[in-house]
């Protein structure tokens, strides 16, 4: 069956991450297809929007659905009704219960290695900050995964971790502001994406705090650029995911099953592979060209 | 504006001569204005269905448009109380996830399962009544009491589901969300939520237009010192308003949470507010109070969903979609206001 | 005669189709005051409001000034062109000073900044001839309805313009202002300024008049020179026929001696009413009579639970009752009728018909609940019929209406009420002289009935005219009262004396 | 509510006997509610310091808080002059991203990017002033106008950004971002970004009390056809308040594109018109128009980031800010509505 039509659903066009995905999925779709339509729109991290978003995809006669489920439990429903209409259902970067197929960073893993990295920088002893985000089971996997490597670690305390730097710079900034006032020992802080980082480094360079390790997770383009600045010297490591290929990767297996080849499994795990000041040379970025 | 005296488009009745035939002129220039901005949805309509190559005049694309209006729609409804007095409700969204965790968490009682959704009302209702009660009887403005539940019952949507989705795929009354009533078996039929809407807007039709309440609802936005002074117990008036909104929103929680099987405290109704508002004031109703209608309301929550709809048919991007999303709404009041052209203050 | 200074030449004025003036002339001279009469409705406002530039006239009139032909384009335009116009509906910004609002829009800035002491120290003379009490730095929020209308005078008069149009100065002013503003009147006229004078009182505009026009409908139906200034020839011009017993008095004299109805006891509010009380019997109309800021629109707020109140109690009927908002008024039988029509009374986005029947929808309500649209529908017919309200037809927003139209339009709603105790507070504000003495008539046959009523009148003639009894307050205080004698009637300077605080000196 | 005629206790100066009094008093009133939700503010500080042991009232935390109270109270500082006239604006918010994108993006190309400050402000401004031609020359209601551009602009702000985040290391001017102004070496400095929101309120009071043109506003929003028939040019102040609140918006651009090095288009300015909108009505200026002052918008944006900040330092969870921050803003307003008992509707 011929590939025509996609609808993408995605957490957040304005997220350069997912603006990644939906590149890779157009890359991947134009392969098998060159005309090809694609429709991807973000959810805003609404539940309700991103079940009107599917239903408008049946309703335009896709023959496949990219989606970043704004629930992986919730979201069953909606995806039941558009195979009921004979639609392929891919989630990325998240799992969704009842989709065709899953590919995924391995976000707890991502947690993992970024956290596994504060420990070790610090000898196994320390006070640490894990600076939340929005409550997306993404964030939540790596905060799980984070909190998994430092409750193995008696010598780290973990000072706070209910704290929202909305996963944006900004946001990172003031609930940063707020921890430095608040706490004058930090030696670490895990930031569960890369602009929180950022916005941590800019609090603790305001107020000449130096010697605390941040790490993320994401290998966004911003970290890129922080790793390689000598004057963010604090930022230290990212766990890195790989959109383009994630989305490539989804496009491939949605297509495989529109023409009945079952994937060997329904989800697919892509590991993180953490960026470093050492490493960040050598690493291949979301955006850099990746068309071959 | 406190005035319109000097507004110089005015009807006006004078010489009784001329009596009939200016009572045809305003009949005409009331069904003009009642229709409102269904000129402008038709429109939109029909340039949707051309663009997006005849996919959008289908049985089963109606219907998602319908359905996708529901939960607007009942929000917009409840607004128009609001907004009738010449308040505002920014609270809806967050009542709206409120009261959805609190019928989602119910409903995996076994015992209580069914009284989820009186629960969903309730909840709703109450939230309403108390900003009913702040705005009425300590007189605080109505922005900010309303902005602050937003934060706070947020926070409290949030608690319910101990910051988590509740997911409940064996919800009872879940018809209601996904159902279809059947009107002629294999032809035609009407998703529920559509259903519940129209009744929504039916009964404020009714209250609005054919109780004492309902002028005295339009009174208090006229004039609240003269409603005052004309006996209207202006505080009853207002905690009634409120309560309205707030029951809506709580209906509107109960149908997003038969229609998702989930609810998430932080993320369910965010700027819901924002869209109900909309609606309204596309409808025509004043935010100054004492002018607008319900039908109105249904034709603005109407155009919202349609636009979405076709925006995605027509496969235009995201980030144009907010541009022409824009445009159109700004677009739309001012070709009314120039099909009116200062019949009415907005 | 020397030329005239404004020649008005077939002007006409249609909102929507509808004809509120058809090609009217009017001509002013310099130096004369000339009074423009005419029923409710009749247009006399649209043409002066032509004149300002708040409208634009329908093309084919032309407006001549000093024998020019001008264009009048928007406010600005009637300002250039030497017009100062004091508007019937008050207009002024409630939130900026007296001296604001005085120099609105023409402000004195000095490098860029705004003169503020300079316009303060700019409008006292002109306040002090009006013979204001209020300083120009108070609030116009904090004014009373005659305070305000005041303040719009002075405006006009600041101006320094050739043309001055008044649209019922005095309808807020009691005697004593109206006399001040009387002799300001004269003085410019004697500057050589051009005056036109807009009032449905006819003492006015024998006073005043050096000329009268009439409009009726919309069209010029004569003009008068001063010797043929007389009221019948003017009411007939304007109403087309005779009114006759212009105030009327046919109820029961000895109703005083009935049982009292409403007795306020000791009432007062902390600041502007200190320790008043009345009395009103069944079958009694009582005056209240004082000059402006005098409290008794605070009064008549505080009877009616408007107002909180720091003392004092009521008595209807012999019981006392507990009154706290106006809804518990009304519940009581105790209806008023307000003195600010568009801001507390009126409500100009709904129809004649609900603005009618909104105090009583309740009680006739169908279920309790659903309006009883026929009931409603007929009341205002009657209204309508009874108070000759001119307007398309019920359905009309209350907003389109003429200021005496919408006057009548509140009256018909308290009389809607049927109350034991109606408080009227200058019942007839810019009300023309046909619905007047329909109004007087109404009042009548109302006491005629036993209801007991208090009005509240800055208009003395009226006062005297259809009370028994007047009861005078003085800066917060009841100062006195005057009552008819078996043969004497109501004595006007007994009033004025007990108002202005001269009785002393008479005795 | 046309007016504030029949709001039941008004202060009534009438008699000249009592005029000096009345001048006295009516002076205190003044001071008291120019003083506004000073003391809620003090409260709050006070508070905070006790609750976070002894951390809020350092030097370094009120730098931290002066410095996040900085856009908002820039944007609020545009947003009072549009609520004076009562209107209301929308679209700050994107307003603000979109001039941070229009800045960022120029500011990466070598040879122009010292021009990106100009930029900014430029952006903004355009954007103002087409919402006020919108709602001045068409007479179109400002909140849709608003709403139009809130989601217009955003659509724009992304289409600049090709929908990813620009990020500029070394943007020029980036001190007025994180760096400090010093008083004394050593000793106190105020961060630049404090300073700029300052001059904006300086220069703001300065335009609204001291020049025509601010009793042009103030007429504007106390009656409109009061002023139109003074011969005030209406739609002139209309496209004055919208355009500066256009301009400031564009500087909060500048500011947050100097402060994170980066800007969304997507992501950057939400919802900070409520953050702004809160910040006058807290201030006093009432939503009807007419009424209100700028120093009253300073404290209001004040209490808004001492509450954010406060929070944090006292540890309290995210989901209880939410409910906390809610509380206390209704919280505020009843306390003051208590203070002030009837001396002036809001
Ligand atoms: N802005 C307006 N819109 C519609 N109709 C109006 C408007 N202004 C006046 N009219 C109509 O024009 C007619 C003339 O009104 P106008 O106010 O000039 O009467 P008037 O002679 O001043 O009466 P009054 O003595 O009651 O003040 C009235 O019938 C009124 O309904
Ligand atoms: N509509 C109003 N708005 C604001 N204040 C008012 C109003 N009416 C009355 N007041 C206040 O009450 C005071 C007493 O005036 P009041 O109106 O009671 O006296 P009055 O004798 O009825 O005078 P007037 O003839 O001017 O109405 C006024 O000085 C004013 O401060
Ligand atoms: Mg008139
Ligand atoms: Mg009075």
């Amino acid at each position: 069956k011929e590939l025509k039509s996609i609808g993408v659903s995605l957490g957040s066009m304005g997220n350069p991450f997912f603006v990644a995905l939906s590149k890779g999925a157009e890359f991947e779709a134009k392969k098998t297809n060159p005309n090809v339509k694609i429709t991807a729109v973000g959810f805003e991290y609404d539940l309700g929007k991103q079940v009107t978003q599917i239903d408008n995809f049946i309703a335009a006669g896709v023959d496949l659905i990219l989606l970043n489920p704004g629930d992986p439990k919730a979201i069953g429903p909606a995806i039941k009704k558009a195979q009921a209409a004979g639609i392929v259902v891919v989630a990325v970067d998240t799992a969704a219960e009842g989709a065709d197929a899953t590919v995924t960073t391995n976000n707890v893993q991502a947690g993992e290695i970024s956290c596994q990295y504060i420990v070790d920088k610090l000898g196994g002893k320390g006070d640490v900050i894990i600076e939340n985000g929005p409550q997306v089971s993404a964030v939540i996997d790596r905060v799980v995964g984070c909190k998994n490597v430092f409750s193995k670690n008696p010598g780290i305390k973990v000072l706070s971790s209910d704290q929202d730097g909305k996963g944006s710079r900004e946001g990172g900034l003031t609930v940063a502001q707020g921890y430095l006032t608040r706490f004058p020992k930090i030696d670490a802080i895990f930031a569960i994406n890369d602009p929180q980082a950022i916005g941590t480094d800019l609090a603790a360079r305001q107020q000449n705090r130096t010697g605390i390790v941040i790490t993320a997770v994401d290998g966004a383009p911003d970290i890129e650029a922080a790793l390689k600045d000598p004057q963010s010297p604090q930022i230290q490591a990212s766990a890195s995911q790989d959109p383009f290929f994630m989305a490539r990767r989804a496009v491939q297996v949605g297509v495989g099953i529109l023409n009945g080849q079952k994937p060997a499994s329904t989800v697919e795990l892509l590991p993180s592979k953490l960026v470093t000041r050492d490493n960040v040379a050598e690493y291949k970025g979301w955006t850099s060209d990746r068309s071959h | 504006m406190p005035d319109n005296a000097a507004s110089e488009a005015q009807p006006a009745p004078t010489t009784t001569n001329g009596a009939a035939a200016e009572t045809r002129r305003q009949r005409m220039r009331m069904l003009i204005s009642a229709l409102g901005m269904l000129p402008v949805l038709l429109i939109l309509c029909i340039g949707f269905h051309v663009l997006s190559e005849g996919r959008f005049f289908t049985g089963q694309n109606l219907g998602i448009v319908l359905q996708q209006a529901a939960v607007n729609t009942v929000l917009a409804a409840g607004m128009t109380f609001v907004i009738l007095t010449g308040g505002i409700d920014l609270s809806v969204g967050s009542i709206l996830a409120a009261s959805a965790m609190a019928g989602l968490t119910l409903s995996k009682l076994p015992e209580l399962g069914m009284l989820w959704l009186p629960a969903a009302l309730l909840t709703g209702l109450g939230f309403g009544i108390v900003n009913g009660a702040l705005i009425a009887l300590l007189r605080l403005p109505p922005f900010i009491v309303t902005l602050g539940s937003l934060t706070a019952v947020r926070g409290l949507a949030r608690l319910l589901g101990a910051d988590t989705t509740v997911f409940n795929p064996s919800i009872p009354y879940a018809f209601i969300g996904n159902g279809s009533l059947t009107l002629l078996p294999g032809v035609a039929s009407i998703p529920w939520l559509s259903v519940i809407a129209l009744l929504v807007i039916l009964v404020s039709w009714l209250v609005l237009r054919r109780t004492v309440l309902g002028v005295h609802i339009y009174a208090v936005g006229g004039n609240e010192s003269a409603a005052r002074l004309a006996g209207i117990k202006v505080w009853a008036v207002l905690i009634f308003v409120y309560g309205v909104s707030g029951l809506f929103a709580g209906l509107g929680g109960a149908m997003q949470a038969a229609r998702l099987y989930a609810a998430n405290g932080l993320q369910l109704g965010q700027s819901y507010e924002l869209d109900a508002i909309t609606a309204v004031i596309l409808g025509g109703t004043s935010f100054v109070g004492g002018i607008g209608s319900i039908w109105g309301t249904l034709v603005g929550a109407l155009i919202i969903a349609v636009l979405s709809n076709g925006l995605i048919l027509t496969g235009v991007s995201d980030i144009w979609q907010y541009v022409i999303k824009g445009l159109v709404i700004i677009g739309a009041v001012a070709l009314d206001r120039y099909r009116l052209q200062g019949s009415a203050r907005t | 005669m020397n030329d005239p200074i404004l020649e008005m030449r077939g002007v006409s004025k249609s909102f929507f189709g509808i004809k509120a003036l058809r090609a009217v002339d009017l001509t002013v001279y310099a130096g004369e005051i000339h009074a423009l009469m005419g029923e409710n409705g009749a247009g006399k406002s649209t043409l002066m409001k032509i004149l300002s530039g708040a409208y634009r006239p329908d093309p084919g009139g032309e407006i001549r000034i000093e024998g020019r032909p001008v264009r009048i384009e928007g406010p600005l335009g009637g300002r250039a062109a030497g017009i100062s116009i004091i508007y019937q509906e008050l207009s002024l910004a409630p939130n900026l000073s007296v001296a604001e609002n005085i120099y609105l829009g023409r402000e004195i800035s000095r490098s860029g900044l705004l003169a503020r002491r300079e316009m303060r120290e700019g409008v006292g003379p002109i306040l002090k001839r009006l013979g204001a009490d209020f300083l120009p730095s108070t609030l116009v929020a904090h004014l009373s309805m005659g305070q305000r209308q005041l303040v719009e005078i002075a405006r006009a008069l600041h101006a320094r313009s050739k043309i001055l149009i008044m649209d019922e100065p005095t309808t807020s002013l009691s005697a004593a202002e109206s006399e001040r503003l009387f002799a300001l009147i004269r003085q410019l006229r004697s500057e050589g300024l051009a005056i036109i004078y807009i009032s449905h009182r006819m003492d006015e505009v024998y006073a005043l008049g050096d000329r009268v026009t009439v409009l009726r409908d919309g069209r010029l139906v004569g003009s008068l020179d001063k010797p043929d200034i007389r009221a019948d020839t003017i009411v007939r011009l304007m109403v087309g026929r005779d009114v006759s017993s212009f105030y009327k008095k046919d109820h029961d004299p000895e109703a005083g001696r009935g049982h009292p109805v409403l007795a306020a006891i000791d009432m007062a509010d902390g600041q502007r009413v200190k320790g008043c009380s009345l009395t009103v019997h069944a079958g009694e109309v009582v005056g209240l009579a004082g000059l402006i800021g005098a409290g008794r629109t605070e009064l008549a707020h505080l009877i009616i639970g408007a107002a909180p109140k720091t003392s004092g109690r009521l008595e209807l009927e012999g019981r006392p009752v507990e009154i706290r908002t106006p809804g518990e008024a009304l519940e009581a039988g105790i209806a008023y009728l307000t003195e600010d029509r568009k801001a507390l009374g009126l409500f100009l986005d709904m129809s004649c018909l609900d603005n009618i029947n909104l105090a009583v929808l309740g009680r006739d309500a169908k279920l309790g609940w659903f309006l009883d649209r026929d009931k409603a529908r007929e009341r205002a017919d009657r209204a309508f019929a009874g108070l000759n309200i001119r307007a398309a037809n019920v359905g009309a927003p209350a907003g389109g209406l003429s200021g005496g139209n919408q006057q009548k339009l509140l009256l018909s709603r308290l009389l809607a009420i049927a109350p034991k105790v109606l408080i009227l507070d200058e019942p007839t504000r810019g009300v023309d002289v046909g619905a007047k003495s329909e109004i007087y008539s109404i009042i009548d046959n109302l006491a005629k009935a036993g209801t007991a009523i208090l009005v509240i009148s800055s208009d003395l003639p009226e006062i005297i005219g259809i009370c028994d009894r007047v009861v005078v307050m003085r800066a917060g205080h009841i100062a006195g009262e005057v009552t008819r004698g078996p043969t004497s009637p109501l004595n006007q300077e007994d009033i004025m004396a007990l108002a202005t605080g001269m009785e002393h000196l008479d005795a």
